[in-house]
């Protein structure tokens, strides 16, 4: 069936509800409202308000709950209806769910994912632009998940759902309605840890993932060069052989993140990239990032999000270097 | 004290006016007819100015907007309680309070088209710029009101939050501080009934949320949201109290969100057109201009709402007319002073990301 | 109903067993004289074992120790009214519940001692590991409840906390949830007077902990936390009512924490003697063995000491006996599969990091 | 007066509170009992209760509070009594104390410091042992400082009660008592956002901060080579000039930090070298760091913490390249 991303995963929980009776939903307007994205729409109607629960506004709350549900037995999903307000639950998720499985030598685990929208480019309010997965990715004992189609998002979730520890699922809100695909009807499942590569060449290799996909397509679509493109899918465990075995024939590489350039994850696949390939690099990884300041309202949103520009250009100083 | 005839947690609540705007003399509050014209003309500016926002919003000149419809008795009533000087904290859904204190109409529709400047009042005004992260502000009340405190001024500290707000750990944290300090807060809770679709009773099985003050050590209070008089009575003894040194008051207001949460929500989905109607018989507006009526304080609303109408248009055009921020704009607040990594970002023209 | 005849709200509190051991015989819960000495044999074995702690901390054997004397009847009455399969939460001083709940001493030593293996219980024990970070169980406790009850299971879950617990946002946050999803917890907030040297009045203005509830919409009851009989049926009656799906309780043990927050602290800072020994006097051990005296059930007590002493001995050279963990044991327990990256810090003989 | 970094850390607040009546300090345990490292202690007596906040157990609330009291006039210096525990303050820290100058164009500004105690190696309990400098190192709007010296921790703690914007100050715990040395009694301020070189060099640049910097001191020591020793001081906004010119000189460059690998600063330091002087570079960065792991327990915190022996062969790593 043909899917934005909203349905694909709407499809993907309902999937996982039906298969599993263990699996939960939890949330700020989750239930009856459906989601201030639809994203659950018409899941309490199926499985009751046990299953779908509508929770109090306090996201220390929903994670910590997901956690004790998640050690007696649950899987639960649970929803921060935007990153810039998931900050509240930090506490839990890096002093509990990412630690629980090491604190008890394996005997209590927490198949949790927490989702929730990312990103700017949407002219948002405050805080409902924010891109901070380095905050989660750092964090050992966590998995962070960024689907950047409705196809990748379905294989994402499902998989993320069945994982045995805790997955962050960051979902790119500027992508949610961008474009339909077809996506299958029955079970499909894309392995965590694994990148994706969109499109094969030997030039440079682009690397990105969520909403800075269909950007840096265009972008590439642009230049003369012979250019590789990786979806990294999963920011932790990243999957760097992937990008290594790209970057050793391509010699070049440009990192594309809508998070501010200072300890983003750009920095990191740089530093790995030069701890694996450094001989055969001919040009420095080219970081191409929002700035490290504070994303601008709606006004002054063009000042700080990626476009296509930016992202050429980027290439370019790799190329000419 | 109103806080001790009115006990929430025998389900009390304080309401001075009926729906025909008929009052309580006993419980009536002192209010002169300057008074009470300037409440009127705030209240129908804020009407009118939260129409219009969602008109604006609707011809795509304004981001999601939150209309406060229903709401202008639960915020202007405590603002008038207030002097000059005394602090107010906000969230997203009170302009009719911002609108009692001074702040122009056009910086609310600036920051509500999208440009922080928008969040720049009038210098001593204090009041707080818009705080999106639900419940977030009240702590921060706490340390204003300490800090007024601790200098020995008379300054009072009111902060307004929603239902939703309460089950938050800031609020219970920055209530609990608040106790324990005795700071001069006022915590005005405006309970519409809903945090977007949540419903109060999901929200907490606290039969009220005033009785919530029971954990903190200082007195909460149940008050008719759409009665300005009742609104403006808990909060001036509220306000009175914590200037005499007296500690913290919680007030819920007992109210109803007329409309939608923001522009992007649809109240169909979670709500029946027969219950808003039971609440659109309690209007605040209507409500408090029957008693103007009767009083004879009122004579010709349609004036006041033509004048205020212009003042709509003057302030939509005022915002309309301020730019966009540049590129040093968006850069040089980060840090008092811009970091030399940070300029090179900037870029000398802002080609350069 | 316990919860309706001591209203926290009135400073009414449970008391059962006087400093003396003499027992209102109205108030009294049914125990089998067997339930009484197992009870008795654990709070005696939590006293040494505690003790033991302290000692083995100062010969550099243990790391940093929150001793519990004073608190065991605290923790040892609220844990007897659980049946097998209900689940106990703890945060990090309430050694003598686990004993209860059958948690090898070994295995708690071990934990001290600094050895992850000291979080592994015995598999079915439905007891989760030592949370410090204060607070954050709580929520977890309303989670795994939650589940117990999807599940239909007559399973009741219980947590321990303490007084200064009650000012995290968790904690609040954790109640609020309990009492909206009317889940089968009970809360036992062990009031021990103190959050290291923050005294329990500087924790918050409200006169009574217990009557916290009041912001949840379920009973509070505030206990004497020193007498294991009143601990005992309030828990019981909490744990009935949880399992009945009449929803959570939120109890208050009044006590006192008799020794230092941890062996790295000193509370001569921050209190005096003579407040310590006034609390000497209802110490929980020895009022208990008044009773049982009298009563006839307990005879030699030198002989069950001895016993104990010789469970301790056992249970720290098995606990010592236990090798550290190895460089495979510390990484591979990150995730449920090692990624390559993480692999490859690891080292094959750990040699590079 | 020769001190250790817990008295000179003393020295700085009480000074900065007789010299500035809006200075004042809150959270758990500083007052009566002086601290839980009796960082504050006699400053209770000396400057009374509302001035030397013993707070209820919060850190949002400490925090939160916190900003308010810097909104209006006061120059608070919040306690988190653990790193590990500071993440109840993210939300805070993030999404107000980092954006209020921005938010309102500089009308409302945070000068705030909250300190709290870091770093492992110390044998403590879970949670006791965190360096998450990385997750405030990256939000725009806030500064991270670490002192490594006695000497250090006056000047720079002096400067982040005197700065304008909100600064995290994060105490090396086990340097707190590890060393004396000489402390001028009077005003001794350092500027924010300068590295230090601590010890000149020609052949291999070695980076670091805080509790790292004795042990990096020590393994240079045992080298041959000719090392030169920076010392970062400010994490954000960073000093990347001062290393910049360093491993323009000398080619080579090892960054140790005791927070795990993936996504610490080594990452964005290594970045940036590149990114600034990769022509320059005769060997990869080495990034000397943690494990991505939970910090174990005590019995196996010697598998986590860094030794000088991984410091050594990280240089001949680099010198051998
Ligand atoms: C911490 C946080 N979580 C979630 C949101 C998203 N959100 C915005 S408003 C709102 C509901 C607020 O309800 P209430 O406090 O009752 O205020 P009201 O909108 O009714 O005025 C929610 C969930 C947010 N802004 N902040
Ligand atoms: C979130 C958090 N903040 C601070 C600490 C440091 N700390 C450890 S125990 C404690 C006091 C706890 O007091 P209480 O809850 O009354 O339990 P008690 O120690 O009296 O058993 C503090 C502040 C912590 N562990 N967690
Ligand atoms: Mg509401
Ligand atoms: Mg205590």
């Amino acid at each position: 069936m043909m899917m934005n991303m909203v349905q694909a995963i709407n499809a993907a929980l309902r999937m996982e509800m039906e298969r599993d009776p263990s699996v939960v939903i939890l949330g700020e307007d989750v239930g009856v409202d459906g989601g201030v994205f639809r994203l659950t729409e018409g899941l309490l109607d199926r499985f009751g308000a046990d299953r779908v629960i509508d929770t109090p506004l306090a996201e220390a709350g929903i994670s910590g709950v997901a956690i004790g549900m998640a050690m007696n037995g649950l899987r639960p999903i649970a929803e921060m209806q935007f990153m810039g307000f998931s900050y509240l639950a930090l506490n839990q998720m890096i002093n509990h769910a990412a630690r629980m499985r090491n604190r008890t030598r394996g005997r209590i685990t927490i198949p949790l994912v927490l989702r929730m929208p990312y990103g700017a480019g949407i002219k948002a309010l405050e805080h409902h632009s924010e891109s901070t997965e380095a905050l989660y990715a750092q964090i050992p004992g966590l998995k962070v998940v960024v689907p950047s189609t409705p196809l990748e998002a379905k294989g994402l979730l499902t998989a993320s759902i069945r994982d045995p520890d805790p997955v962050v699922f960051l979902e790119p809100t500027r992508s949610y309605r961008m474009l339909k695909e077809e996506v299958p009807d029955g079970e499909y499942l894309l392995p965590l840890g694994k990148a994706r590569v969109v499109q094969e060449g030997d030039d440079i290799t682009v690397l990105g993932w969520g909403a800075m996909m269909p950007l840096i397509q265009k972008a590439v679509d642009k230049v003369k060069a012979s250019v590789e493109v990786i979806d990294l899918r999963t920011l932790s465990p990243m999957d760097i052989e992937t990008v290594l075995d790209s970057v050793k024939r391509t010699g070049r590489a440009v990192v594309v993140h809508e998070a501010p350039r200072t300890c983003g994850l750009g920095a990191e696949i740089a530093a790995r990239i030069y701890e694996g390939a450094i001989l055969n690099m001919e040009a420095p990884v080219e970081r191409v990032t929002a700035p490290d300041i504070t994303i601008p309202l709606p006004k002054g949103e063009d000042h700080y999000y990626i476009n296509e520009r930016m992202i050429i250009e980027g290439m370019e100083r790799t190329m000419n270097f | 004290m109103l806080t001790d005839e009115f006990d929430p947690l025998k389900g009390e609540m304080l309401c001075v006016m009926d729906e025909e705007g008929i009052v309580d003399r006993s419980l009536m509050p002192k209010l002169s007819n300057e008074m009470l014209i300037k409440a009127y003309r705030t209240m129908v500016l804020t009407r009118l100015a939260d129409d219009k926002a969602v008109k604006l919003q609707r011809q795509g000149k304004l981001g999601a907007y939150p209309p406060s419809r229903g709401q202008e008795a639960s915020q202007i009533g405590p603002a008038m309680a207030l002097k000059e000087g005394d602090w107010l904290l906000w969230a997203f859904r009170e302009m009719g309070g911002l609108l009692w204190k001074g702040i122009p109409l056009s910086t609310l529709y600036l920051f509500w088209m999208g440009n922080e400047l928008g969040s720049v009042y009038p210098e001593g005004s204090n009041v707080t710029p818009s705080v999106v992260p639900v419940a977030s502000q009240i702590p921060h009340a706490v340390g204003i009101a300490y800090a007024s405190k601790l200098r020995k001024e008379k300054i009072v500290t009111l902060a307004y939050f929603g239902d939703g707000a309460t089950s938050e750990g800031e609020f219970h944290e920055g209530l609990n501080f608040a106790g324990v300090f005795k700071t001069p807060n006022v915590f005005v809770c405006q309970n519409n009934q809903f945090a977007i679709s949540t419903r109060r009773e999901r929200q907490s099985a606290s039969p009220t949320l005033a009785q919530k003050a029971v954990s903190y050590g200082f007195p909460g209070i149940l008050v008719d949201g759409n009665d300005i008089f009742a609104m403006f009575a808990a909060a001036k003894e509220a306000v009175d109290r914590a200037r005499k040194g007296k500690g913290p008051t919680l007030i819920e207001s007992y109210t109803y969100r007329m409309g939608d949460h923001t522009t992007s929500d649809d109240w169909r989905k979670y709500r029946t057109k027969e219950e808003v109607e039971t609440w659109q018989r309690k209007d605040p507006l209507s409500r408090f201009a029957k008693y103007l009526k009767a009083e004879g304080v009122l004579s010709d609303e349609g004036e006041i709402e033509k004048e205020m109408s212009k003042v709509i248009e003057e302030a939509v055009a005022a915002a309309e007319a301020v730019p966009a921020p540049t590129r040093k704009d968006v850069f040089e607040h980060t840090y008092a002073e811009m970091p030399p990594y940070l300029k090179w970002q900037m870029g000398p023209g802002g080609e350069r990301q």
